[in-house]
């Protein structure tokens, strides 16, 4: 390794009076995949940020490329100095196309006027590399989160730089696209390219990672070669202290068959889910596998109501239930965490008291709809403490949290309905190490009181870790289910036959 | 007493005719105390904006309130309330309930003349369209005033009166357009005021359709200039009115009252005059000085 | 945004010292936000005092300013139930005109005269629940809807009244319009018009504040479709919040026509939608929908009602009221902004 | 929603076939989408027709319609522009007002009279770039800036013609105001009004869908902070749609002044935007922003027009036309959501 391509020294940013970053020093070569680890909220996306020239660091702060000085102005200036960034949060114009997508900022124009064609036909080969099943003209809208964060990497591929910085690109892919961008950032590696990746998820940074990085709560705790990245060290680096028993599983429904609770028979839509049919026992904790675009989701929006099924029915304890809206499945006793934290989760502007309480205060009120705070209050609090809700009380809002502390605030607001059944899509989306333990913790600890829990999840070594029995989905089907038995654990390859097709086995 | 301080509020004063009016009582009210002071507000035809601008004055503490009620019986309480204060209220343009004194034009009056005109002009036979505006009593008035003459006329049909002009120039013009669509024959239209005339002679001479008889009231400048003008034939008359001396006089009628003088009656009609191609050379029309 | 990255970290070493000082910060940033306009109010109510030697602060002007701002008060406090939705309800001028005939009607009939009172209020309540109606169950956009309905009930208010005024000097209760209570006799007496609209701002902050349905309004606000999947009846809160936006225009329709002992239904009312979404915003209500509050709409409801007074009281001409008014709005909402950099944007 | 499952699916097996598929139902939505109220539009001509015992087919009458959709086109093309970018401007009427006047000022002076025509066009431009520049450099709201200098606007159109109405019977170049182009001598003419607004509607289609800036519109009303981070200069695109919107009003307000030989600073313009939003609306333009043609507005602006024109065709009162008119609009949009059930939400 010669000269670095890229160092940033004593990089600080605060935002009004909150300081989000210390004197942060980030070095990075060319030919170098470099992984930024940290929990939520650490600074990691910030960092980036100032990078790409999304934000402005404070004074004092100092960014080379290639030993010279830079001053990177706004997102144009970013890009002049070689810089390309996928954001976390996704960044793209729904209402246009893909190609308008990727060329946007810099579109080619012939004479003033827009070449379409032209734009066209050059995100053709890019979207091709990338295994896109979708053409340049489509809108984005119509795309699955899955596809838009591919869309999000042809545009920094087409931006030819030299710097690539991918801020958890692969929370939307399923485990093949993620196989397939993992191929291409090699690749990209072998060109030259240096690369900034940050991750939640410690089989890619170990599969993937030159050197790791390490934040915590805006300073840098130090930098590893490719020798010394290890879980361990990692994880007590970003966490300060050891986590041990990553995922916890103790309860065990075969020593004690519940009653089956929950049962989907034959569900369809019209479009995306045809004829699925699943069973959940109480204290049992079922894994629903599958890519994405399998129709999970869907399912699960069937099942409590939140889109019109076309057949089929929900049992709940046997008896057969009609459930026609959300409100209805949680009188009918079933809550959903939604995949979609932001857009179908929380009320970002409200106080997180709010969002804790907001399933039950009809429940809680007095007089039939006058507010008890009190009550409120303390269920807050409780939730705070119980699930180490980190936050400087309960009245902050919702939005000012990090990732993972916004995921434990919408945990708790089902878990506040206390639920015969959970269905939770994604349960630990973009959430650090500590946190996702955390969430692992509280999920077995339901199955142990009885809850019957329904966990959707595109991670595998979760599902594997955490569930009894695994159903995999493949485009609207049931593809076949594998039990957990003391002899044979459940294993990653069987699952993902099952999802792609390769093989048929039997449930 | 001195005239100190006077309130004007006013139909609308993008309206050149409550500009005339306004310009009127300034060179009154300055003609009896040049340091007195006038605020002139517009109601945009809304009651509770003239009822809560009349409040206002009364907070101001003016002496003499000039009004063109929004309504003759609506804005009643208010002026109790103002005269309960100690102010004097003159009602200007249209009459109102309580009020000290009103000043206005006879716009029945004015509507009967400008339809008498087209009367004879047709020769007591014909289809006539009574081109309608905004329902406030000056309109009300000028429309029975119309339908007085018409209706004497057995020879005369009304074809509609239904329709709103807006008392603008596009209003006008948009339902004389629809207008002439709808009937093959018009021989006359009777507008409330200039402006909706003007507008229904630009959709005649757009539709090339001649020799209809259009009236109106008001005398305004532009009606003046539409009768000089001979591309603008059709445009036959129009029943004056002469704001500039309203507005004088009720300033004159309330500083008398002011200073104890009862005027002989609480209501002075100001006869209307027809203006038409024909005299409009010795029309003095509203903007001319006037300090007579 | 706060700092969780610090509080987190010091969190294990003082967590009471970093909770407290974000306590603290938020409160501030609460206090800021809820006092909203007030200076930009007080600055006027001063500034109009000294130019009109001092007429602007003296009880009866006082009392002319607070009963004028009354009905825009009521309505607005409607328009807030809507925004706060990230809806919007244009109709409010119209209803508040078919409202006031439909009570004025009433009132003329000597058996159920003093019935005209209800009758307003349903009327507008009704026409409001319809507008709710069209809106949450045909998923029709706000804007369009009550932009139709402001035509459409415009043209029923007229027809009502077969296009007339109706006049009823002698209506019941006209001492709500033109009375006040008397607190202490002869000294302090607040209009009555003035009390309603303290009423109707006392009850709907206790309804956005206190009640579970008060929580739902901000939550649809803020984020209709996880509201839904939280199990909130989406449909049932919008027809909620239209329906009162209707009902107290109907109210406000009964004040005007208490006041004027008359009503028209093509002049009254004309564009107040105007004033009450002004009053809104400038209370701070975001558009977007989930943040607000009603004492900001009180506030930004008095700012309007000032500036009228005040620019009369000091003889500035119509034309110019009309330049100032519209500077000022620009200019209070472009100072709030710059009070509010670096909080919650809006 | 389409199925993504589905064309994912297929993807491997027979990815052109999928992907031609996906571009067909995209490419029928899209028409859909265009098409819009054209049906509506059919229907209400068809009725009137029929009405008016065929008086509204008729050369003249037809003429007579787009002639009255001219001016209101001209705001709503601008309007489409400010809505793409997800803002609104209220103050078109106004600023149409103002215009107008300072054009017809400037025709009395016979050394520059012809220069009446850009004068008018600049003055509007010249409050549409105040209006952009508030909204885009201080982060105002557009709702509230432009309500500001809806009222700020009028009282300045006032103060030009010191409050009377201005006219000039032999304003230059009033052939765009009244004639019209003939193309087959005797047979087919259209009016220049219409012809103006026609080629506003071209341009504005250029620019929207054939040129950079056009995408970058698109991009801030889709996803503003995506357009800020992909090096767009939101503030530059959002300066261009309100100077554009400004421009098109000050046009509009010269064809006004053109097709009435007069303006008044009081009268002329009067809640125009609100004819203007409408059309856009009932032409599909999304308020959310990012979603919409400028096709739709035309035909909104169509309908508009056609209402007008056939309700009086047909000798229905004027109060009457109020409620009809509100009906129809709600019951458009409502049909419309129907008909794109289904189909993208707007
Ligand atoms: N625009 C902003 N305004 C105020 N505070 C901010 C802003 N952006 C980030 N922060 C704060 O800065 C800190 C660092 O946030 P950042 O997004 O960089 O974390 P992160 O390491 O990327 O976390 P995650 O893993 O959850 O993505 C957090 O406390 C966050 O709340
Ligand atoms: N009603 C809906 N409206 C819009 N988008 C939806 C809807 N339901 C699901 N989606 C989105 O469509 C995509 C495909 O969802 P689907 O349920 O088919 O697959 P999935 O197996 O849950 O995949 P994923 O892992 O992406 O959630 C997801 O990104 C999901 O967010
Ligand atoms: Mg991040
Ligand atoms: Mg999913």
């Amino acid at each position: 390794m010669s000269e670095p391509i890229l160092e940033m020294r004593r990089v600080s940013k605060s935002f009004f009076s909150i300081k989000a970053l210390r004197d942060v020093d980030l070095t990075v070569y060319a030919g170098e995949i470099h992984a930024l680890m940290g929990e939520n909220g650490a600074g990691k996306s910030t960092l980036m940020k100032i990078l790409s020239g999304a934000y402005r660091p404070d004074p004092g702060s100092e960014i080379r490329i290639d030993g010279q000085p830079v001053q990177i102005s706004g997102p144009l200036g970013g890009r002049a100095a070689g810089i390309a960034i996928i954001y976390q949060e996704l960044s793209l114009a729904p209402n246009l196309s893909v190609a308008e997508n990727i060329y946007l900022g810099r579109e080619t124009s012939r004479g003033g006027l827009l070449a379409r064609e032209a734009m066209q036909a050059g995100a053709g080969p890019i979207l091709a590399r990338l295994g896109a099943d979708f053409t340049p003209q489509t809108q984005v809208a119509n795309l699955s989160m899955g596809q838009r964060q591919l869309v999000e990497i042809a545009r920094a591929l087409h931006a030819r730089s030299r710097i690539l910085i991918m801020d958890e690109p692969t929370t939307a892919l399923s485990a093949g696209e993620s196989e397939r961008l993992f191929a291409l950032i090699r690749q990209l590696r072998a060109e030259g390219l240096a690369i900034i990746y940050i991750s939640h998820r410690m089989d890619e940074v170990y599969a993937l990672g030159d050197r790791v990085t390490v934040l915590r709560d805006g300073t840098l705790v130090g930098s590893l070669d490719k020798p010394d990245i290890r879980a361990d060290t990692i994880v007590r680096m970003m966490v300060g202290r050891d986590v041990s028993s990553f995922y916890k599983k103790e309860h065990d429904p075969s020593a004690r068959p519940g009653a089956p609770v929950l049962a989907a028979v034959d569900i369809a839509d019209n479009s995306r889910v045809k004829g699925c049919s699943l069973t959940v026992h109480a204290g049992e904790v079922v894994g629903l596998a599958g890519l994405v675009g399998a129709g999970r989701t869907e399912l699960a929006h069937l099942i409590i109501g939140a889109a019109p099924m076309t057949s089929g029915h929900v049992e709940i304890e046997g008896r057969a239930v009609s459930i026609r809206t959300p409100g209805e499945a949680l009188d009918a006793g079933i809550a959903y965490l939604t995949e979609d934290r932001k857009a179908l989760g929380l009320f970002l502007d409200m106080s997180c008291l709010d969002n804790i309480n907001l399933a039950v205060l009809g429940r809680d009120a007095k007089f039939g709809g006058i507010l008890d705070r009190d009550k409120a209050r303390d269920r807050a609090k409780r939730a705070f403490a119980t699930l180490g809700i980190r936050a400087a009380n309960v009245g902050v809002p919702a939005g000012g949290l990090s990732g993972g502390n916004q995921q434990k605030v919408l945990l708790s607001r089902l878990l506040a309905i206390g639920p015969k059944i959970l269905i939770l899509d994604e349960p630990t989306r973009g959430v650090d190490v500590g946190a996702k333990s955390e969430i692992y913790s509280i999920i077995d600890n339901l199955a142990k009181s009885g809850t019957a829990v329904l966990v959707i999840s595109s991670d595998l070594p979760e599902i594997i870790g955490i569930c009894d029995r695994v159903v995999v989905m493949r485009a609207g089907h049931i593809a076949g289910q594998i039990r957990r038995d003391a002899t044979s654990p459940l294993s990653q390859e069987e699952i993902m036959a099952l999802a792609t097709g390769t093989e048929q086995l039997d449930a | 007493k001195e005239l100190k301080s006077i309130g004007i509020s006013l139909g609308s004063l993008g309206n050149p005719f409550f500009v005339a009016l306004s310009k009127g009582a300034e060179f009154e009210a300055r003609k009896t105390n040049p340091n007195v002071k006038i605020t002139t507000v517009g109601f945009e035809y809304d009651l509770g904006k003239q009822v809560t601008q009349i409040d206002n004055f009364i907070a101001a503490g003016v002496d003499l309130i000039l009004l063109n009620p929004g309504d003759p019986k609506a804005v009643g309480p208010a002026i109790k309330k103002a005269q309960a204060a100690g102010i004097v209220v003159v009602a200007v343009d249209t009459a109102a309930e309580g009020a000290d004194a009103t000043v206005t034009t006879n716009n029945v009056q004015a509507g009967e003349i400008s339809c008498q005109y087209i009367v004879d002009k047709l020769g007591g036979k014909g289809d006539v369209i009574i081109e309608n505006g905004p329902q406030v009593s000056a309109v009300i008035d000028r429309v029975v005033g119309c339908k007085n003459v018409l209706g004497k006329n057995p020879g005369i049909k009304v074809l509609s009166n239904d329709q709103d002009g807006k008392g603008s120039r596009e209003g006008g013009l948009t339902v004389a357009q629809g207008y002439l669509t709808r009937f093959a024959k018009i021989d006359a239209i009777f507008a409330i005021n200039d402006p909706q005339a003007i507008g229904t002679d630009l959709a005649a001479r757009q539709q090339q359709r001649t020799g209809i008889v259009i009236t109106a009231v008001d005398g305004a400048p532009d009606i003046e200039a539409a009768l000089k003008d001979p591309q603008a034939a059709q445009i036959q008359a129009s029943a004056s009115q002469d704001p500039f001396f309203m507005a004088r006089r009720a300033v004159q009628v309330g500083v008398g009252i002011l200073n104890g003088q009862k005027p002989a009656s609480t209501v002075e009609l100001l006869p209307s005059k027809l203006v038409t191609r024909d005299n409009v050379g010795e029309y003095k029309g509203w903007t001319s000085d006037r300090s007579q | 945004m706060p700092d969780n990255g610090a509080s987190a970290k010091a969190a294990p070493a003082a967590p009471g010292l970093a909770a407290a000082q974000e306590t603290k910060r938020q409160r501030t940033r609460a206090i800021v936000r809820a006092v909203g306009m007030l200076p930009v109010l007080l600055l006027l109510c001063i500034g109009f005092h000294v130019l009109s030697d001092g007429r602007f602060f003296t009880g009866q002007n006082i009392g002319i300013v607070v009963q004028q701002s009354a009905v825009n008060t009521v309505l607005a406090a409607g328009m807030t139930f809507v925004i706060l939705t990230g809806g919007i309800d244009l109709s409010v001028g119209s209803i508040l005109a078919a409202s006031a005939m439909a009570g004025l009607i009433v009132s003329k009939f000597a058996d159920f005269g003093p019935l005209w009172l209800p009758v307003a209020v349903l009327t507008g309540a009704v026409f409001g629940i319809l507008n709710g109606a069209l809106i949450a169950l045909l998923r029709l956009l706000p804007f369009i809807v009550t932009l139709g309905s402001l035509t459409a009930v415009r043209g029923a208010a007229r027809l009502l009244g077969a296009d007339t005024t109706v006049f009823n000097p002698s209506v019941p209760y006209a001492f709500i319009g033109n009375g006040a209570l008397t607190l202490i006799p002869g000294i302090v007496s607040i209009p009555w018009l003035w009390v309603i609209a303290l009423l109707v701002i006392l009850v709907s902050w206790l309804v956005l504040k206190r009640t579970v349905l008060g929580v739902h309004i901000y939550a649809v606000g803020g984020n209709e479709s996880a509201a839904r999947l939280a199990g909130i009846k989406v449909w049932a809160v919008l027809i909620f919040v239209y329906g009162v936006s209707g009902l107290l225009a109907g109210l406000g329709g009964a004040m005007q026509a208490a006041r004027l002992y008359a009503a028209n239904g093509l002049q009254l009312g004309q564009s107040y939608e105007l004033d009450a979404i002004t009053a809104v915003i400038l209370g701070g209500t975001s558009f977007v929908g989930g943040i607000g509050s009603i004492w900001g709409t009180l506030v930004g409801a008095l700012i309007i009602a000032v500036l009228s007074n005040g620019l009369i009281l000091i003889g500035v001409s119509d034309v110019w009221q009309y330049v100032i008014k519209g500077l000022v709005i620009i200019g209070a909402v472009a100072l709030d902004r710059y009070r509010l950099q670096g909080s919650a944007r809006t």
